[in-house]
């Protein structure tokens, strides 16, 4: 029996473009391995990843693998308007002479659901899932063809923690059984905790390799060859009232909004915590406009018309959309357009006829310096970026002036832990210069970092309003999970 | 009374006759795109279908052989389509475009070699109204074959993920450029059915613009049917009734015109009252597969 | 002219169809038999350009025109302008339009009187039917179509005064299917005889009608009573084809006429085919009567409409 | 050029080659006389340049809205309302200013049609394609009908205007061709739309609503704003197309104005990239082919057909090129 899953020599890869992604990167994964891979934004993790699954073609090297590959990409890949069980059978469905034996891959579904303990409800619609869901969707998909060898690309910057240290247990339940492991992420607890091996990428090139036991400082060292940066200080507290949501309902069926009151200051950051599902995607759609609601919302004292994202814009809202390549970031355009978009109409970029370059080409570059945004030129499709850097982009247009009320929806999704330091700093500078900021997220980590006060979101109402001060992981835990008591 | 009945009941045959080519295109277009790629061909296999039918039938004196040429025509053309929209990523819209061009040129042109004089062909073996009769059939059974076969096979599961997102396709370890080009080919074998029936179940004969625009109707229908072949059918069908309809409303001091207009202008009033529920595959048109990150 | 390998002159013939194109087996075809005749029978070389579009008629006839044809046939009125304009800028070319009106001093011109035709095909329409009811299918509801359907309806009701005439229209000349749904409608309407005068659509109808007992139509243009035998009483003959010749004739004998020549019954450029099929259904004494509305026509005891506004006054001339 | 490029070529010339034998022609000959016809003399390319300005339009107005994501499959039609209202105005207007008259009446009737397509896809959701291509037959309809009925020009026999007088002709680039002003208007109008596509606020908020409708809306793009206006300015710039065909080429209105170039002109936009400056070397190229086909057919006996034939040939070429490759129309 060979004693190695996946053998990847030498591995080269130039994409069209002329961007030297991976420049000579050795790894070898044993049977009942957990493999992670780490590395800045950019550094060639997704590429290598990709090149490892076969979806890729390498400029140069060589790739062995034992068996057949598994993969699970960085952005879901599934097809939204099916049913779970589809998806997760598609390619291999039961059958009952020339039908579908809809009855058995409903219940082959939802038994492989059970024996991983990834929980999905097989009748589902896709599109109807949120992100977490769906990761475990596209999770099991894979797991139906029980390979030889998984390869996931950040599987866990969707899920909330809890979720993420169930998928790794799946996962080690997994390399227990012999298959080996490779897993790109940014959060180097989960590294330190469950990895036999990690391999830290930077620029194309191996930077360090480490053992099971290695500590988090370290391998975030070796990722970007320097100290974490500090996060910003947060200076006084302004109080002027400056957004107000009343009896918001929202959206339908589990995660609808139920009558939701919020309010949040001037030079204040609001953090909505919450399983996902509990309505966080309603209440993030009733703001910007996108999606209709009941109840009001007020900004500045004037209340925002329902369905128009543009008077919103125009009253000072800015969005860090959840889904960065769905709702953000037109991936065809370059970073230039990007970062006009929203703002096309007011000066110093339009209000008049013409869109004016000169003040596009500055705002552009200040933001891809201030967010620290990796991309070849200005003029680089988005689509050429990584993952990592199309969020910092995203984060930077919304905070490229200094907007009225910031909502930012999972705003360090896939950023590497340097970046995502610094766009907390960015935030925290923000709120220091009177920004109203809600901040939605699934990190409760981040929430404790940033906010000021957080509001827990359980059924689409409010269960508990903690203050900065005040966090206490257990009852915020608690309330997250509809245990009622402050 | 009985005028009335009789009335009614050509009013139901001519509806048929009018709905067959229409519907055969339709699900052919159906196919087509519920598997990603938009078929704007469908003219041009209508075309191809009723002449490659013409020419084998009036050579072999066979209008069965006929039939087969005219399906395999339109499968060829629908092969090319799938071919080049997923092998060489050609843009949908431009490829059938250019097949449109292509079939009607070249049937025109083969009028000219294979019966020596331009315009129209001879009268050929047909099917006459007995075949007539069964290809009706046939289209109505093709529909709801189309349906169960989308709906409940894993092959027509397979085909609509591949207008959905091929790229899933691709994961799952299907191909989906082979999936996308069987879809085309056996699409444009129903269109080209549709073809046979115009040429050789209607008429015993080719004649240049002979489909006068019923691809064009079929595409509509599609839409109008929300892709799906039951409602391609009921589209089609509307269509076959109004212009049904319109033949029997034209009377002396109306505007002939303004009867002509009927089917069309109830497609307008639809479009606005169908208050967009339909959606289009995700993927359709879409001419490569996604990056995957 | 152009002389061929051996020396000898050769007359260049070419013909430019309007947007309806050949195959119709009536107006258009016709024209073509006239040419291919001359090719056979004359010797000549000869070409045909289709026109796709209105935009088309100008280069077409130019490009003749460039590539020395000595003859240039623009067929149909639609292309009246063009070939004004083409022959003033080729006045050492000759040209022949069908259907319009000359003005330039090359070019001779033809025109027809349909409605002379279509009068005896109505009156024939409305002795051989038995249900009183006769129906006219016509490609595009065009005035050229009109004086059709109005010497049509007259000739009808200068037989049966409460015949009925059903009028319908394809609305182009080339959905051959349409053409034939068409005349079954117009057969289920209790017409049983209908005159077709559709173009390639018109197939479809004369398709139809062969399928359908106890039902007769008349055909148009050219000779179309083999396509049906037996089915079809007549066609309406419309010489272009003997125009056509006439004119290639001509070319080579230079004499070839300026100025619009109008022909009709009289002159022979309408006629009606000699029911050589149809005699079982056509009887003797309607002939009769067809060659006495023929002379009255010639006489000009009988003026055919040309236009629907003209056919409410026309009044029957026998009671 | 490419490996597959010139495989392209080859196929296209043995297919040419061999369908002119089967026509029972020379194939030099018959390629010798579609150049000739096309670029042979100072006649041959005026003629041409007619063609690339009678394709430029429908092309540009088809790019215009696909830049929008909205695919205007009925140009031709809002070339016909276009140049009957063209035709219309030019025949009746009284004095000075005919031609201005009738170019700004087709245009504005062409924006009509397009903004009926528009509003039904900006207020109902309704399919452009499916709107564009009803309208396209109701389009010559209505020509037909309003010609051979209340509008019929005097001794008219068939469905036509009377011709236009002189004051409303578009003013010739050369003598003794129909070369007008109709395609310097066309470049000048390709060079604008570059303008205003790469330049605008409006352009970048239509392509923006035409590469990714959900980001444009959450970024405050009306989308249905710009369906509306994009399927408006569509219609305007095809119905301005049929317009100068008939003060240009025609000087009078006939329904059969247009070869289709309302679906070759879908062709040339994509094959030009959709971008205006592109697709005037993409229509000179087509227009190339159109023209030399009549001489083709004069001289060399080859029927046209066989050109349509190459051309929907070399059109799939060119699709199947990953270069010209533009991401179709989004959906709703
Ligand atoms: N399709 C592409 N074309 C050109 N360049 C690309 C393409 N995809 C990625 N790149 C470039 O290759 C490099 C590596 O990208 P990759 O996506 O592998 O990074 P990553 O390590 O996964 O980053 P992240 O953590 O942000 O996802 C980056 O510089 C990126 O800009
Ligand atoms: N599973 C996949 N999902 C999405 N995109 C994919 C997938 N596999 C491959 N691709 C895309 O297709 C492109 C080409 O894939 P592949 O490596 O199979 O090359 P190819 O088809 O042989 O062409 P070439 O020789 O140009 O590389 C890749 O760059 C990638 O973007
Ligand atoms: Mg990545
Ligand atoms: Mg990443």
């Amino acid at each position: 029996m060979d004693a190695f899953a996946l053998e990847l020599r030498g591995i080269v890869k130039t994409y069209a473009g002329g961007v030297r992604a991976l420049d000579g990167v050795d790894v070898t994964i044993a049977r009942g391995e957990i493999h992670a891979l780490c590395g800045e934004n950019g550094a060639g993790k997704t590429t290598l990843a990709a090149i490892a699954a076969g979806r890729l073609r390498p400029t140069s090297g060589s790739v062995t693998r034992a068996g057949n590959a598994g993969f699970v990409p960085q952005h879901p890949h599934l097809v939204d308007r099916l049913r779970v069980w589809e998806n997760v059978l598609l390619g291999r469905e039961p059958r009952r002479g020339l039908r579908l034996d809809e009855r058995a891959a409903r219940e082959d579904v939802a038994a492989l659901g059970a024996t991983y303990g990834l929980p999905v409800d097989p009748r589902a619609r896709v599109e109807t899932l949120d992100a977490g869901a769906k990761q475990r969707v596209e999770i099991l998909r894979e797991l139906a063809r029980e390979p030889a060898l998984l390869i996931l690309d950040e599987p866990t910057s969707a899920l909330a923690p809890a979720e993420s240290d169930v998928l790794f247990d799946v996962l080690r339940a997994l390399a227990a059984r012999g298959t080996a492991v490779l897993v790109v992420t940014h959060d180097l607890g989960d590294v330190a905790a469950y990895a036999e091996r990690i391999t830290v990428l930077r620029a194309g090139r191996v930077a360090a390799r480490f053992e099971r036991g290695a500590q988090p400082a370290a391998i975030a060292g070796a990722m970007i060859g320097g100290e974490l940066p500090a996060l910003a200080a947060r200076t006084s507290r302004a109080t002027a009232p400056c957004f107000e949501a009343r009896g918001l309902e929202a959206g339908s069926g589990a995660a609808a909004l139920r009558g939701f009151d919020l309010e949040v200051r001037g030079g204040e950051i609001v953090g909505i915590a919450g399983v996902e599902g509990n309505g966080q995607r309603p209440l993030a759609d009733a703001i910007a406009g996108v999606a209709p609601y009941r109840g009001t919302l007020h900004l500045d004292g004037r209340e925002l018309a329902p369905g128009r994202p543009a008077a919103r814009i125009a009253a000072g809202l800015r969005t860090i959309a959840a889904d960065r390549q769905r709702e953000g970031l037109i991936l065809d355009w370059s970073v230039l357009e990007n970062l006009a978009l929203g703002d096309q109409r007011r000066a110093p970029l339009g209000g008049g006829l013409t869109l004016h370059r000169g003040a596009m080409r500055d705002r552009s570059a200040s933001v891809v310096e201030r967010f620290d945004v990796r991309a070849p030129s200005l003029d680089a499709r988005v689509s050429m970026l990584s993952g990592g850097n199309q969020q910092k982009l995203l984060a930077g247009r919304a905070l490229a002036e200094t907007p009225r009320l910031l909502l930012a929806c999972e705003p360090t999704r896939g950023i590497d832990v340097a970046a995502a330091a610094l766009l907390r700093s960015r935030l925290i500078e923000a709120r220091n210069a009177g920004v109203a900021v809600l901040a939605i997220s699934l990190e409760l980590d981040e929430l404790f970092e940033i906010a000021d006060r957080i509001v827990v979101l359980f059924r689409g109402a409010g269960a508990g309003e903690f203050e900065r001060g005040a966090f206490d992981r257990a009852r915020i835990g608690a309330a997250m999970a509809g245990v009622r008591g402050r | 009374m009985n005028d009335a009945f009789a009335g009614a009941a050509s009013f139901a045959a001519l509806t048929l006759v009018k709905t067959a080519p229409i519907l055969f295109a339709a699900l052919g277009g159906v196919l087509c795109e519920r598997s990603g790629v938009v078929n704007i061909a469908l003219e041009g296999q209508l075309a191809a279908g009723a002449f490659a039918a013409v020419v084998v039938a009036g050579a072999t004196g066979n209008p069965l052989l006929g039939l087969v040429a005219g399906v395999v025509a339109g499968a060829l053309l629908g092969f090319v389509l799938g071919f080049a929209a997923t092998r060489f990523a050609a843009d949908h819209i431009v490829a059938g475009m250019g097949l449109n061009i292509f079939a009607l040129g070249a049937c025109a042109f083969g009028i000219v070699v294979a019966f020596r004089r331009p315009g129209a062909s001879d009268e050929v073996a047909a099917l006459g109204n007995a075949g007539e009769a069964a290809l009706i059939a046939v289209a109505l059974c093709a529909a709801l074959g189309m349906h169960a076969f989308l709906y409940l096979t894993p092959w027509g599961l397979r085909l609509r993920a591949c207008g959905e997102n091929p790229a899933a396709v691709r994961d799952a370890g299907l191909d989906p450029a082979r999936l996308r080009t069987i879809a085309c080919t056996l699409g444009g074998g129903l269109t080209g059915l549709g073809g046979v029936f115009l040429a050789l179940a209607e008429l015993d004969l080719y004649s240049d613009g002979m489909t006068a625009g019923r691809g064009f109707i079929a595409l509509a229908a599609v839409i109008f049917g929300g892709w799906t072949p039951l409602g391609a059918a009921a589209a089609s069908l509307v269509f076959g009734a109004l212009s049904a309809l319109q033949f029997g409303l034209q009377r002396s001091g109306i505007p002939s015109e303004a009867m002509q207009a009927l089917p069309y202008l109830a497609a307008l009033a639809a479009l606005a009252g169908l208050t967009g529920r339909a959606r289009a595959p995700q993927a359709d048109g879409v001419p490569e597969e996604r990056r995957f990150d | 002219a152009r002389h061929d390998a051996s020396g000898k002159a050769v007359i260049r013939l070419a013909m430019v169809t309007d947007t309806a194109g050949l195959g119709d087996k009536s107006f258009n075809d016709s024209a073509y038999a006239g040419l291919t005749a001359a090719k056979t029978q004359l010797d000549a070389d000869t070409t045909v350009l289709e026109s796709k579009s209105a935009a088309d008629y100008q280069p077409n006839l130019t490009v003749l025109a460039d590539e020395e044809y000595d003859e240039i046939y623009a067929i149909g009125f639609l292309m009246s302008k063009d070939v004004e304009k083409v022959a003033r800028n080729f006045p050492k070319r000759h040209f022949a339009l069908i259907d319009g009106t000359a003005v330039e001093p090359n070019v001779s011109a033809v025109v027809f009187r349909e409605q002379e035709g279509a009068f005896l095909a109505g009156a024939l329409a409305a002795m051989v039917s038995k249900t009183h009811v006769v129906g006219f299918l016509g490609g595009m509801d065009v005035p050229l179509l009109r004086r059709f359907e109005a010497g049509y309806t007259a000739g009808a009701r200068e037989i049966d005064p409460r015949v009925k005439v059903l009028v319908k229209y394809a609305g182009s000349f080339d959905d051959v299917a349409a053409g034939k749904e068409l005349a079954g409608v117009l057969y289920d309407q209790r017409a049983d005889v209908i005159f077709i005068a559709a173009g390639k659509s018109g197939l479809g109808a004369i398709d139809e009608t062969r399928a359908r007992p106890n039902v007769y139509a008349i055909g148009v243009d050219s000779d179309q009573d083999a396509l049906a035998k037996g089915k079809i009483l007549t066609s309406v003959l419309k010489r272009v084809d003997v125009a056509v010749f006439r004119l290639a004739e001509e070319a080579i004998a230079q004499k070839l006429p300026a100025g619009t020549e109008e022909v009709g019954l009289r002159e022979g450029g309408i006629a009606l085919t000699p029911f050589t099929y149809s005699r079982a259904v056509v009887h003797p004494e309607m002939i009769a009567t067809l060659k006495k509305l023929r002379a009255d026509i010639i006489a000009g005891k009988i003026v055919p409409p040309k236009t629907r506004e003209s056919l409410a006054d026309f009044k029957p001339v026998t009671p | 050029m490419t490996r597959s490029a010139w495989a392209a070529l080859a196929v296209l010339a043995l297919v040419g080659a061999g369908a002119t034998l089967l026509a029972g022609a020379n194939p030099l000959a018959a390629f010798a006389a579609l150049l000739r016809g096309a670029l042979g003399g100072p006649q041959q390319i005026a003629e041409t340049l007619v063609q690339t300005a009678s394709l430029l339009f429908p092309a540009l107005a088809v790019a215009f809205a696909l830049r929008a994501g909205l695919f205007n499959i009925g140009a031709d039609g809002q070339a016909v309302v276009g140049g009957l209202a063209a035709g219309l105005i030019g025949a009746a207007w009284p004095g000075a200013g005919a031609l201005s008259a009738a170019l700004a009446g087709g245009t504005l009737a062409g924006a009509v049609w397009g903004a009926l397509a528009g509003a039904l896809r900006a207020r109902f959701g309704g399919s452009e394609v499916i709107a564009t291509l009803m309208l396209n037959i109701l389009a010559g309809l209505l020509a037909t009908y309003l010609l051979s009925g209340p509008l019929r020009a005097p001794g008219a026999d068939g469905p036509e205007t009377a011709t236009l007088p002189a004051s409303a002709w578009l003013p010739l680039l050369a003598q003794d061709t129909r070369l007008s002003f109709a395609l310097p208007l066309a470049v000048l109008l390709a060079l604008a739309l570059q303008f205003v596509l790469a330049r605008t606020v409006y352009g970048f908020e239509l392509r923006a609503a035409g590469k990714a409708p959900e980001v444009a809306r959450r970024a405050g793009i009306d989308l249905g704003a710009v369906a509306f206006s994009a399927l408006s300015f569509s219609g305007a710039i095809a119905g301005l197309g049929g317009a100068t065909i008939v003060t240009g080429v025609l000087h009078r209105f006939n329904p059969a104005l247009s070869p289709g170039y309302g679906f070759i002109g879908i062709a040339v936009a994509l094959v030009g990239g959709l971008e205006p400056l592109r697709i005037i070397v993409a229509a000179f190229g087509f227009a190339i082919l159109q023209s030399g086909s009549l001489t083709m057919q004069a001289f060399a006996h080859v029927p046209r057909d066989v050109i349509a034939l190459l051309e929907g040939l070399a059109i799939v070429a060119l699709a199947a090129r990953r270069a010209f490759v533009a991401r179709a129309p989004v959906p709703p």
